[in-house]
This record gives C-alpha cells, structure tokens and sequence, in this order.
C-alpha cells in the first residue's frame, strides 16, 4: 500500500476519524463544536473527493475509488453536512443531547462513502447494513418522544429482515458464481437459475431498502417517528445508497430479461400506490413519505431500462432528489417549535411569516411536483426519457400521469403556506446553521434545473 | 442584432419577476409599478424592433441547456411570422394591461407579488411562443399554466377564489399530460424535439400516427385554450383581478393552444381526420360558449364565455388549415377581447365592484370614454360589418366555406348561427350595462387613466381589419407576410364568392344587433322584472354552462377521490391486516373486511413484504419450471 | 458415511427449528435452538468449514443466545400466561408465505442439475485467514465500526434519565 | 463427502422459511421475532459454507464470519431497544406499538 492509494481512499478515512474523534472528544467539548467538527469531516471528505482523480485500481484490498464514487461520495457529504447544520438547532428544541448524533452521522457518512468503493460483495453488503444500522439508531435518538424510539423498533425487525433476505441473495449469487468479486461474480455464465434466484431475493431486500411496495409500509412511520432532520438524511442518502448498489449490480451483470417484469411490477404498483396513498395525506412527513415511495418507483423505472441512459438517470434522480428532499425536511425541521408542525394546515401563512424557509419548503414542493424549472423538472424529463428510448413506453405513460396527479398534494403545501392565513405559533428565527443549509439546498435545486449540463457531464464521467 | 433583440425580450420580463419576487416587499411601491411597465414595454420595443430587422424565418441558438449523452436540447428560438405577429401582440397588450393594473391594483397591498407574477407571466408567454423546441415550448406551457394559477387564486382568502383556481389547474392539467405524452413520442419517432425538423418529417409517419399525435396535442389545447370538454376552469377563473382575465383568460394564454396546433399544423396536417377533430371542437366549443354567454347575469362571465367562443373560432380555423385567418382572428380577438375586459374592469371599479349586469345601466353618462371604446369592443365581437372583429371572423368561415364538403359545410352553418348570437348577446350586454338610467359612478383618479388605456386598443380593434383586407379590398398585409407559411395553400375565393359570404355574415350580425336592442333596449324594464322571477329550466341550463361542472363532479371527481380513498386507507393497510384475520377466522365479511382496520403494526408490514418476496419468487419459479 | 451424518444432522437441526419456533415459552425455544446451532456447527465442519463451526458455537450458542436469555429474564418475560402466542389465526399467513417462498427457492435451486460440482473440499484455517486479511481487509474495519456503533447505541438508548 | 449442494441449499432454504415464519407469526413477542430473523441469518450462513466447500474457496466462510459478528451487532441493538421500549410502555408485543399509522 502506498501513499498515493491511502490518498485515494482518504475521504473514507476522514469520516471513520471523524466519527471516533467526535465520540472520543465529545465529553470534553461543547455541542456546537462536535457539530462544527462533523461538518468539517463532511465537507472535507467531499471536497477531497471531488478533486481527487478517480482510479479503477484497488487501493485496499476490497476498496477503489471509481468514478462513479467520485460522483456519489461528494453527495452523500452533501447530504451529511445538511443534515449535521439542520440538526444542531433542533436538536437543541428537542433536547437531543450527547456527542452520539454527529458521531452517528458520520458514521452512517461513513458507511455510505465505503459502498460506492466496493469492489467485492462482502463489502458492499457490509457497508449498505453499516447504512442502514447507523440509521436504527438514529431514527430512535429522540428519547423524549415515544414515537421516536417506536419507529425505531419497526425499522430496526423490518431492516433485519430485509437484511436477510439480502445476505441469502448474495450467498445464492455467490453460491451460483464461486466468487465474491464484483467484477467476477455477475458474469458467469453458468448456474443461472440459482443467480437468478439470488437476483429474486436481493430485489426483495432492495425493495425494503429502496421503500418499493410492497415493501414500503415502514416508510411513513418511520419518517413520521425520526427527527426531522434524520428523516432528511434517510430519505436521500441510504435511498440513493440503496439505488447505488443496485445499480452497481446491474451495470455489471449480464442483462437478465426474467428480472424485467418484477422490477417493472415494483416500479408500476410504487408510482402509483404511492401518488394515490400521497393524495389524501394530512401529515406532511407522512405525505413525503408516501411521495418518497413514488419517486423510488420512477428511479427503478429508470434502473429498469438497463441502458446508459438509464443509470445516468439514476444518477441525475438521485442528485436532484437529495436536494429536493434535504430542502422539504430541512424546511420542516427549522419550522418546528417546541413540537413538529405535523399537518399539513399547521403551515398555513409561514410564507409571509418565515419568508425564507417558506420559500424554501415551495421550492421543494414545486420541485417534487417537477415542474419547471426546479431540479425536479429535469430528473423526471430524464428518468421517463431514458424509460421512453428503452422502449418501456406504456411504464412511462404510468409514471407521467402519476406524476401529472402528483401536482395536486405538492401544491396543497404550497397553497397552505402562501394563501391561508394560520394561526399556527410562529416559529423561532432561523439560525445561521440552518440558513446555511436552507439555502445550499435550494441553491442546489435552481442550479440543477436551470443549468444542468456540468452535472451531467460529472455523471457522464461517472459511468465510464 | 437578432439574437441580441430577442434574448433582451425574454431577459426583461424574468428579470423584473424576479426582482418583485425576491426583493418586490423593499423596494417602494412606485418603483416596483414603473420597473414593471417598463419591462413589458421594453420587451415590445425589442419585438419591435425585431420585427423591424425581421428578413425570413430563422432560428437563434442562444445557449445549450444540455448536450450530454445524445439528447441535446439548446435554448433555441424560432422567429417567423407567426411568432413574430404574437410576440409584437404580446408586449403591446401586455404593456397596456400593466399600465392598467397599476391603477387598478391601486388599493391592493400586494402589489410586489401581483407584478411578480405578471412579469414572470409575460416571460413564459414569450418563450413559449418562441421556443423553438419542444421542451421549451413545454417551458413556457407550464409557466403560463403556473402563473394563472397563483394569479386566479390571488385574493385568496376568499375560499372560492383559491378553489377556482385549483380547478383551472386541474383541468389545464390533463391537456399537459396529453402534451407531455405526445412529446415522448413524437421523440420516440423522430429522436428530435425540434419544431422546424418535426414539422418537415410528419410525411415519413403512417398517417394513423399523425392522427393520434394530432389528437393528443388537440387535448393538449383542449386544456389550454378552454375548449369542449376542457372548458370549465375558464369562467371560474374570472375569480382573479380583472387585469389578469384580460391579459391571462382573455388575449395571451388561452391562445396558446391555438398557438400550438398552428404551429404544429404542417405536421398535423397530414391528417385529415386530426383536422376534422379540431374543427368539430372548435365549431362545437364556439357555439356552447356563445349559447351560454346569453344567460349569464355576470358582467365578466359573459365575456369568459364569449372568450370560449371566439376561441373556438380560432380552432376552426386551424382544423380548416388556415394559419393566417386563424392568427388574423387571434391578433384582432386579443385586441377586442382585453379591451371588452379592461372596460369591464371600469365598469366594476366604478360600480364599487358590482358585477351583475342587471344592478348596471345608464352609463352611457357617466362614463362616456368607457362606453365609447366598450361599443367598439362588442362591434367586434360581434362581427358588426367593417370593423376588425368582421373581417377576422369572416376570413375564418371563408376558409371553412371553401374547405367544403358536408362536414365543414355544416360547421360554416354553425358558426353562421353562432355569429348571431354572439351579435345578439353583445349589444344585450352593451345596452343592459350602459342603456337606462340610474347611472351612480364611484370616480377615482385612476379610473381617468384606466379609461385612456382603452382607446389604443379600440382603435387597434376597429381597424384590425386593415391587417388582413379581403382580397377583392386590395388584400391583406398578413396574408402577405404568413405566404411564406407552409401549409396555407388552400384554394382563393373568387371576390364574388367572398363578398356573397360576408354579406349573409354582415346581416346576420346586424339582425342580432336588432334583435338585442328590441328586447334589451326597447323592453328593457320588462327584461329587468324577468329577471327578479325563478330563471326558466333553459336559461338556468345556459346559465350554468349546459351542467358541465355538474357532470363533471359526478363521473369525474366523485370516483377519483373514492378511489383515492380506498386505496389509501383500505388497501393500503386495511385490507392486508384485515384479510389477514378473516382468512383464519374464516368469515372474513365485507363490513369487518372494511371496518377492522388496525394499522401502524409490524406484523402487516412483513406480511406485505413477505407476499411481496413470495410473489417475485414465485414468478422466478414459475420461468423456470 | 459422512453423507449419512449430514443428513442425520440436518434432520436434528430442523425438527430443532420447528420446536424452538412452536415453543410456548422463550427460555426453551432457546434450548432448542442452542441444540439446533450446535448440530449446524458439525454441519459446518462437515462441509468443510472448522473455523466457522467453532465460532458458530461459541458466539451464536455461546454468546448471542446468552444475550436473548439474559433479556428474557431481565424482562421477566417468563410467566407464560403474561404473553400471546400465536394462533392458527397467526400461523395461516406465516405458513402460507414461507410455504410460497420455500417452495419457490426449491423450485429454483434443485429443479436445474448443477455444473460439475468440483467436490466439497476442504479450506484451511490458513488459507481463510489469508483471504480474511490479504482480500477483506476492510471488511474487518468496517465490522468493527458496526460494533462499535452497536455499543454506543446500547448505551444511548440504555441511558437514564 | 458427496452430498449435492442443491442439498444443502434446500436444507438452507427450509431453515429461512422457518425464520420467516417464525417472524410472521410470533407478532406478540418482539423476543421471537428476533429469533426468528437469527434462524434467517444463520439460514443464509449455511448457504455460504455450502457454496465455499463447493468452489474450495474461502470466501463464502468469511462472508458468514462477517454474518455473524453483524448480526451479533444488530442483536445487541435491537435488545437494547426492547429493554428501553419495554421500560415505556410496559410490553413486547409489537401490535401495542401503533401509534403511528394512516
């Protein structure tokens, strides 16, 4: 091992180090300065990663840093970052104490930075579990509400079990093919049906993961039960993780056209249920949710396709859907008071009496409903787009009229927050932190929809 | 200079939206009214001067969006006589309806995000018509859907006025679904979005093809431009300011569907059932708009569906494959049709914002400017001979008249008899409004303004005929200028056939003319005590648009939300748990199926995913076997 | 003769694993399942895995079923009328979809003859320890952050305040 | 030793049935449940040496060593969990824990 490939895996290095150095120091330090420190790592990690020039050679045993790392890992610092600035200010209203919440986040940061970098199956099963397990104990941070720690416990049987079933996928595929090496393992040619299989059961766990239906139940509870900011940080990055690693599976695997029709089942029933369920929602963390099960539908659609373009628009989706989603959580989370705004009327008026998250929370609302010219717009024109070229037609005309209905519970909020007058209690004003993080995710949003062509191109280098 | 004209034409309107959204509330009220004029008027100055450089039809690249993988979509406009005719329209009724606002919207506190949206209005307006590809085009579609939105439900703490504006964004809706599907598979044929590379390659597709692209783009105007069945979100839309009905619901957006299928039409065209459909709805809609426009009691609704109506005049005229008739009435109509609007905006000004026409009469006093241009404005409408409204309208049956054949025949008849009772329910609004006596006029400075506002665009509308003179007048300017538009090659009328037709068209207009001020001038007091009674079961069928909205509820909106309903709290988490239990009880009833539902339960969560797991493996299995 | 005692020992192990999962109360599901792991560690040896049956051994019997028992009786969760068990109620679906699932897996795994099987052999401590620390190196660091985060959670949750 | 492998895995296969069923059904005991997810867990272990004794190779042992130490992670959390939710609401019965839903 030289210099040069711990360089190259550094970014994985500062948040493992973060993550121990906030846990080791956090008794000794102030809360402000634990999450200053956890920024720091993020923003450092992802910055090293963005300049750094990817390789396809192993730096470790088990780890490179591909392209499509360069791509992902950054994102996910992004994401972190957010979630760690939204954090410190409600964590202070809820009384979520401790140096355990940074620490957890940058170990999830962490985790989510290894499974991009994979190159064997062991790896990447350990890091989306790491994702996920960080995640257990981060949706139940919240001692001081029941719920908290109830979808805490649903989260963690269900992820157990979907843990399951993804392990016994990858034993089978590793049964099948007699390697775990990535590269090797998806390419035989042999043993299709136990691969086959294999593929069968790790699409039940990835539909856990990715909140597809039929495994989609957990998602409102859970979002419903974490923190504010923790359901910003789920929702994005272990979806994109999740989405990542399929991807990673099937851009490497011959194409196999016996997965087609449940991956379009998956996709159809997630859209749809999933717009339908939105529709009459009241809470507003339970209406993402369900919004979060149709977008997962238009990403596996998108997966589906099996081209180049569709991976690319997946990896577009992932990036505008983190924005989107880090925006509408992190408005959420800075305009709660003493308790979370949880119907969607307890918002009626704030665009006039917290102009910015307000404004903020309708930029994320219009860009979930894809319209122009909010990041939205572009993710799905690509997603349906890529579906089209590859010929899945009639999924594509589901998914578009899906979304077209879908307009209707996104601009509710909107017309809550700017044509009803509330009575609701006004919230504190916004720290500097969240400011911050309001506005890079909206900055985030508008750049992308105006001007996407630089992030396509770092997608397009992404996928060589 | 070109591309420097029309860049600075979309750049001002964006610019000024964007400045009142962010920082409208800081900035004095005064500037915030002055930068907002002078955008729009800055953008007309640029069309017309583009117009003034104008040499053919061309297209300006400014910029690429994106050009990644192998879709490239550049901002790229598209400058020929038909976007140049409604870009020089646009900021010219534009620029007077910001004047306008500005002294109706005197006492409203809002005025930073009401000149928002009005610039950012005339902003996507403009790329819409100028786009040159598709997805730019779609741009500016939503946009302008986006903007009349928000604008219908300006004053909303009113309840009604937000519905209202729910409603329009729902209808509008499901033609941009249609849109967007024809997008993705007019892409899928032809692996371009680009109008001008579209418009040349409809030849290559099977005509049943083109039929249904052309239908999807019909529903897609359908939405658009408030036509049958689409068309209910138009009258309730008049919820707004009435600045935004005459700019939005009356000269610009609504147009934008007509916009598309003539644009389109060199494509559409290849079809011949396509345009049949346009013309049926056109036809169709003209004469459902102008029966329900003779029942209406509210001064602004009887313009909404006169709004409907004309339009549909524009439809038929494009499903006759006449481009420049339907554009001619389309420049007139916007003319006639904001300045119908910006008259009843005076007119409800003054009468303390009273709307219902029969509380109105005698101010023909009171305020002379506003009847004066209000008179002009229902000549044209209805068609009354030598005024703009004539000739455009004219121009458009004669394209239907010589298209011949029993269908479009039948259609020319329909108009026939729609132009009488558009003549008829007219001057029963200019007599019930300004005819009699009990004229009291609450007078303001701004109304003085309002009302100059309204002689250019009487002028404009009294002689826009001068734009298109009929061929045996020494012809037309616009005819001129839209030759060099592909697929207006329809046959010329002979001068004899031409005055024949408009002569029947002229007496008919002054027939309704007579037959309005025998009833509404001469009987007025009697139609006054009639209105005090119960309506009769037809004029209550007219009046509320032939039960549209009605209908529309009942097949409509009621399943959807049961729909809805059902599988959000039944399926969804009832019916798992609930069958659950009733398999093992055995008698899983309905009422318990429905009325048991438990939810929140890990155990129904892993039933699901469980099922879920048995039934990709169970089809993995099956491919096997 | 090997054969003979896999499938001798496969059967303990399963009728094992319906015991434990029919059994009315937890301290003895347990037992059955330590019996049930302790016939899958000589499964283990006999394909050819001495490591991996020594540790199933002693962390799964050793230690994890410790850990469950140690709850139980923390929880006092013992006295058997205290907790519902399962009805046929609860049993139809789980046996109707672990049926649907087991029977679709054997369907996938057995109905297809298998390439030529290379023959189970043997792998020797030393080569796994080379594959573990020359290939997986990783894996161990980033288990062991999942360990550690596993305490830090523990003790979050366990916290009082 | 000559038994087939499409052996083991059928044996592997019944046992995570049984931990699924064992999941399913025991809904009153979050304790079981998690018995259930271990009987899976070790299920997918089996499978792995199986597919290791196969091929000869190492691999699939790791895996399962690797299995192991995560779930014994995932236990200790989830245990944790149980005590601390017992000690609120008194109860392991996961239908108690419902005061999300919609």
């Amino acid at each position: 091992m030289t210099l040069a490939d711990l360089y190259s895996i550094m970014p994985i290095i500062i948040t493992a180090v973060g993550a121990l150095f906030v846990l080791l120091c956090g008794p000794l330090l102030l809360s402000a300065s634990l999450t200053a420190i956890g920024v720091t790592a993020s923003v450092a990690a992802g910055v090293w990663a963005a300049f750094s020039t990817p390789t396809s050679t192993q730096a470790v045993a088990g780890l490179a840093f591909t392209p499509l790392a360069r791509f992902l890992i950054p994102l996910f610092c992004f994401a972190a970052a957010i979630t760690l600035l939204l954090s410190h200010s409600y964590n202070e209203r809820r009384g979520i104490k401790g140096e355990e919440f940074p620490a957890t986040v940058l170990f999830a940061l962490f985790a989510t930075c290894v499974l991009p970098c994979a190159t064997n199956m062991l790896i990447l099963f350990l890091a989306l579990e790491s994702v996920s397990f960080a995640f257990y104990i981060l949706v139940s941070m919240d001692l001081s509400r029941a719920e908290s720690g109830e979808a805490g416990l649903k989260y963690l049987l269900l992820g157990a079990v979907a843990a399951a079933f993804t392990a016994f996928g990858f034993a089978l595929l590793f049964t099948g093919s007699g390697t775990l090496q990535l590269s090797g393992a998806l390419a035989r040619p042999e043993n299709r049906v136990i691969i086959s299989a294999g593929w069968g059961v790790i699409l039940v766990g990835m539909a856990f993961k990715l909140s597809l239906v039929p495994g989609h139940l957990w998602t409102p509870d859970v979002y419903q039960g974490a923190p504010a900011p923790v359901s910003a940080f789920l929702s994005t990055s272990s979806k994109v993780a999740a989405a990542a690693l399929l991807l990673m599976l099937l851009a490497l695997s011959p194409p196999m056209p016996e997965l087609r029709v449940p991956l379009a089942a998956l996709s159809v029933l997630s859209m749809v249920l999933g717009n339908l369920a939105a529709l009459r929602q009241q809470n507003i963390k339970r209406m993402l949710a369900y919004s979060s099960v149709a977008h997962m539908g238009y990403l596996t659609l998108a997966l589906l396709s099996g081209s180049r373009d569709g991976y690319a628009a997946v990896l577009l989706y992932g990036a505008v859907y983190t924005a989107m989603n880090l925006a509408a959580f992190g408005a959420i989370s800075s305009l709660s008071v003493e308790q979370e705004r949880e119907l969607i009327t307890d918002y009626a008026g704030l665009g006039f009496t917290a102009p910015l998250r307000g404004g903020v929370l309708a930029l994320a609302m219009i860009s979930l409903a894809g319209i122009p010219p909010a990041a939205g717009f572009i993710g799905k024109f690509f997603i349906f787009y890529s579906a089209i070229k590859a010929g899945a037609i009639a999924l594509a005309i589901i998914g578009i009229l899906s979304a077209a209905a879908s307009a209707y519970f996104y601009l509710r909020v909107v017309a809550q927050l700017y044509m009803h007058r509330g009575e609701s209690p006004a919230p504190k004003p916004v720290s500097l932190a969240e400011g911050i993080a309001l506005c890079c995710a909206s900055l985030m949003i508008l750049v992308i929809g105006v001007y996407p062509g630089p992030l396509l191109g770092a997608i397009e280098a992404a996928l060589q | 200079m070109l591309p420097t004209y029309l860049t600075l034409m979309l750049l001002f309107p964006l610019l000024g939206g964007l400045t009142f959204a962010v920082a409208g509330r800081m900035l004095p009220r005064t500037l915030v009214e002055v930068l907002a004029c002078a955008t729009v008027w800055g953008s007309f100055v640029c069309a017309a001067l583009a117009a003034a450089a104008y040499t053919g039809p061309q297209v300006v690249t400014l910029a690429d969006w994106f050009a990644t993988f192998d879709l490239a979509i550049p901002i790229s406009l598209y400058l020929d006589p038909l976007s140049l005719a409604m870009t020089v329209m646009i900021g010219f009724v534009c620029g007077l309806i910001h004047i306008y606002s500005v002294f109706y919207m005197r006492e409203d506190e809002d005025y930073a995000r009401y000149f928002a949206l009005l610039n950012l209005f005339v902003f996507a307006m403009l790329t819409l018509v100028l786009g040159e590809t598709l997805p730019l085009l779609y741009l500016g579609w939503e946009g302008v859907g986006f903007c009349s939105y928000l604008l219908i439900g300006f004053w909303y703490s009113d309840p009604a006025n937000a519905d209202a504006g729910r409603k329009a964004f729902i209808a509008t809706r499901i033609g941009d679904v249609a849109l967007m599907i024809a997008l993705a598979w007019l892409f899928q044929l032809f692996g371009t979005l680009s109008i001008t590379k579209v418009n040349g390659m409809g030849f290559l597709m099977p005509v049943s093809v083109i039929t249904m692209l052309g239908i999807l783009f019909l529903i897609a105007a359908m939405g658009k431009s408030a036509q049958v069945p689409l068309m209910v979100w138009l009258p309730d839309a008049m919820a707004g300011p009435t600045p935004v009905s005459a700019m939005i619901h009356a000269a610009t957006m609504v147009t934008a569907g007509v916009y598309l299928l003539a644009r389109l039409l060199p494509l559409i065209g290849g079809s011949e059932i396509a345009l049949a459909a346009i013309a049926i709805t056109g036809g169709v809609t003209a004469f459902y708009g102008a029966t329900c426009a003779l029942a209406q009691r509210d001064l602004k609704r009887v313009l909404a569906y006169s709004t409907i109506s004309q339009i549909g005049y524009m439809m038929l005229g494009v499903g006759a494959g006449a481009v420049t008739a339907a554009t001619f009435h389309l420049l007139v109509h916007a003319f006639f049709k904001a300045l119908l609007f910006l008259g009843a905006g005076c007119v409800i000004a003054a009468m303390h914002h009273e709307q219902d026409i029969y509380k109105m009469g005698g101010l023909r006093r009171s305020l002379p400017l506003t009847f004066w241009s209000f008179l002009v404005g229902a000549a044209c409408l209805a068609g009354i001979p030598l005024t703009g409204g004539f000739f455009s309208k004219d121009s458009i049956l004669l394209a239907v008249w010589l298209k011949g054949g029993v269908l479009y025949q039948t259609l020319y008849l329909l108009g026939l008899i729609t132009a009488l009772i558009t003549a008829y329910y007219s001057f029963r609004l200019v007599f019930l409004v300004f005819a009699g006596e009990n004229g009291h006029v609450h007078r303001s400075s701004g109304l003085t303004v309002m009302q100059v506002v309204l002689i250019p665009l009487a002028i404009l509308g009294l002689f826009g005929g001068l734009l298109d003179l009929p061929a045996y007048l020494g012809g037309g300017y616009l005819s001129g200028f839209f030759a060099s538009l592909p697929a207006d090659d329809l046959p010329s009328a002979s001068h004899e056939q031409e005055i024949g037709l408009q002569t029947v068209a002229g007496a008919l207009a002054l027939v309704g003319l007579l037959t309005a001020y025998l009833r509404y001038g001469k009987g007025r007091a009697e139609r006054m005590r009639e209105a005090q009674a119960q309506p009769s079961s037809l004029i209550s069928f007219l009046a509320q648009g032939w039960y549209f909205d009605r209908l529309y509820d009942l097949v409509l909106i009621r399943p959807y939300h049961a729909l809805a309903r059902f599988l959000w709290q039944r399926v969804d988490e009832a019916v798992i748990d609930a069958s659950v239990d009733g398999l093992g009880s055995g008698v899983g009833g309905a009422g318990r199926l429905f009325g048991r539902w438990s939810t929140g339960k890990v155990a129904v969560y892993l039933i699901s995913f469980a099922a879920g797991a048995a039934l990709i493996l169970g089809y993995l299995a099956w491919l096997a076997l | 003769m090997e054969a003979t005692l896999f499938y001798i020992l496969a059967a303990v192990l399963l009728i094992g694993i319906l015991l434990a999962i029919t059994a009315r109360q937890a301290v003895r599901s347990i037992v059955y399942l330590v019996t049930s792991f302790f016939a899958l560690a000589l499964m283990f040896y006999l394909l050819g895995a001495p490591l991996i049956a020594a540790f199933e051994v002693i962390i799964y019997a050793g230690a994890i079923m410790v850990l469950f028992l140690f709850v139980i009786m923390m929880l006092e969760l013992e006295s058997p009328e205290k907790l519902a068990k399962p009805n046929f109620k609860n049993w139809l679906p789980a046996l109707l979809l672990a049926g649907a699932v087991v029977g679709a897996l054997v369907v996938l795994l057995a109905s297809r003859v298998q390439a030529v099987p290379p023959g189970f052999t043997e792998i020797p401590v030393r080569q796994f320890a080379f594959a573990l620390f020359k290939q997986y190196g990783v894996a161990v660091e980033v288990v062991s952050m999942q360990l550690l985060f596993a305490l830090v959670g523990a003790l979050y949750l366990g916290r009082r305040r | 030793m000559s038994v087939p492998l499409s052996h083991v895995l059928i044996v592997a296969s019944l046992m995570f049935a049984m931990g699924l069923g064992c999941v399913i059904a025991w809904r009153a005991n979050v304790i079981m449940m998690l018995i259930g997810i271990e009987i899976m867990l070790n299920a997918v272990m089996l499978t792995f040496v199986g597919g290791s004794a196969h091929w000869g190779i190492a691999d699939g042992q790791l895996f399962s060593l690797m299995l192991m130490a995560l779930t014994s992670a995932e236990v200790s959390l989830a245990l944790a969990m149980v005590v601390y939710l017992h000690r609120r609401k008194q109860t392991v019965n996961t239908d108690d824990f419902n005061s999300m839903k919609g």
